[in-house]
């Protein structure tokens, strides 16, 4: 699963992407939260708490009840602030 | 059109490309966006002084949601012609961040589908803001007032 | 910064004029409106073809209009500057005819105070459109969508 | 009394402006305009029906209750069309 960083996200992480697979329990955007929250300090630091972020799979923003499949790229950011 | 690039833009160049050898069009709205050297959080005096703007974004679901954002536009108002340019990358105080060009045979329509794309695009592109300021870096954050402006076109959806 | 010419203008010189050097501006909006090849009596295809359209104006009177307008919009929104430039004389489809550029700030006041000097510029100012057609000549006659639009801005004078 | 005629008014009088003196009796706007009516067959057709003209005084748009002074620069024309 290809996974994408963006802003304090991204800093927090220290990475901007990486492909890592969840265990097969892991079903859900939101199960993919917190099970991040528990690979290290600064993934505990980014998913501390997942009401302020986004997430996107394969480009579209999706609720956490969202199934994830092994193929998608999934994206976690807060709000956007372009323009 | 639709354009997401690190150098600066030209709008009377993008102005006069939508409207050049057209007899049609009777109204063009442009919409310049500028980074102030105020910060964004208020007005007030304690606010500190911006020494530059970085913008991140996502490449590729940028493109996506900006084309979006464009067709949405087309479908409700009866443009001859549209360009959104948004830079990235680090920018100082005084330099343009975003240009929207909106071209019609009428002035409303070409007013209402400038400001709709601004708003819109605050919300729905994935562009992230990080200011330097002189008492240190911050990530801006999304104001209520930003999802207000998105969500006041809701209601008038011809699509 | 009002002007009445008969030559034409550059819309991206008047936004750099009111931007250039500046740090405290976050938004520009400039709305240039065009000569359009179409009769402005209507769209269906019934309605002749303009071959040249000729502005009148009452000289004196016209920049005293133009400079109370601009006014009014300073009083109703924090503007950082603003540009009117009316043309006159004989021009052709596609010619510009009028520009105005609002700077500010924040956008919705950009927005806002380039509509309202184009409602008001529309039924204030003492110009006079005679339009050239391949059925004849007429003088433009004045709408009540552009009385209505004027009348808008009244509930919400600052002043 | 200076008076100017814009737009299909100075077409209909045939001049761009043109000083004239009216009667002593002729007190207001109003009054001014029924008077150029009868001052030839262009006055005529400019001023047969008033209320499609506009009129300013000293370039101040005034109803037609309005006094006159013989120092007066008054205009008519119709509804504005710029923009």
């Amino acid at each position: 699963m290809k996974l994408l960083y963006f802003s304090w996200v991204r800093e927090r992480v220290g990475l901007a992407e990486e492909t890592k697979l969840p265990p097969a329990d892991v079903k859900t955007v939101g199960a993919l939260m917190a099970w991040l929250a528990e690979q290290g300090e600064g993934y505990a630091a980014a998913f501390a708490d997942p009401a302020l972020l986004k997430v996107a799979i394969n480009q579209k923003i999706v609720p956490p009840t969202t199934p994830i499949a092994d193929e998608d790229e999934v994206a976690f950011f807060p709000p956007f602030t372009g323009g | 059109m639709i354009r997401i690039q690190q150098e600066t833009f030209d709008p009377g160049a993008e102005i006069k490309a939508l409207t050049q050898d057209r007899t049609e069009i009777g109204a063009v709205v442009s919409f310049t966006g500028l980074v102030r050297g105020a910060s964004s959080g208020g007005d007030d005096a304690s606010h500190p002084t911006i020494t530059a703007m970085t913008l991140e974004h996502y490449p590729g679901m940028t493109e996506a949601a900006l084309a979006d954002i464009e067709a949405e536009a087309h479908a409700r108002w009866p443009l001859t012609g549209s360009v959104i340019i948004h830079r990235i990358g680090r920018l100082l105080p005084g330099e343009p961040i975003v240009l929207v060009v909106t071209a019609s045979a009428h002035r409303r329509a070409a007013f209402e589908a400038a400001e709709f794309l601004m708003d819109w695009l605050k919300t729905k592109a994935p562009f992230w803001k990080r200011e330097e300021t002189d008492a240190g870096a911050r990530w801006v954050e999304a104001t209520e007032a930003d999802e207000a402006a998105t969500a006041r076109w809701a209601q008038s959806s011809a699509g």
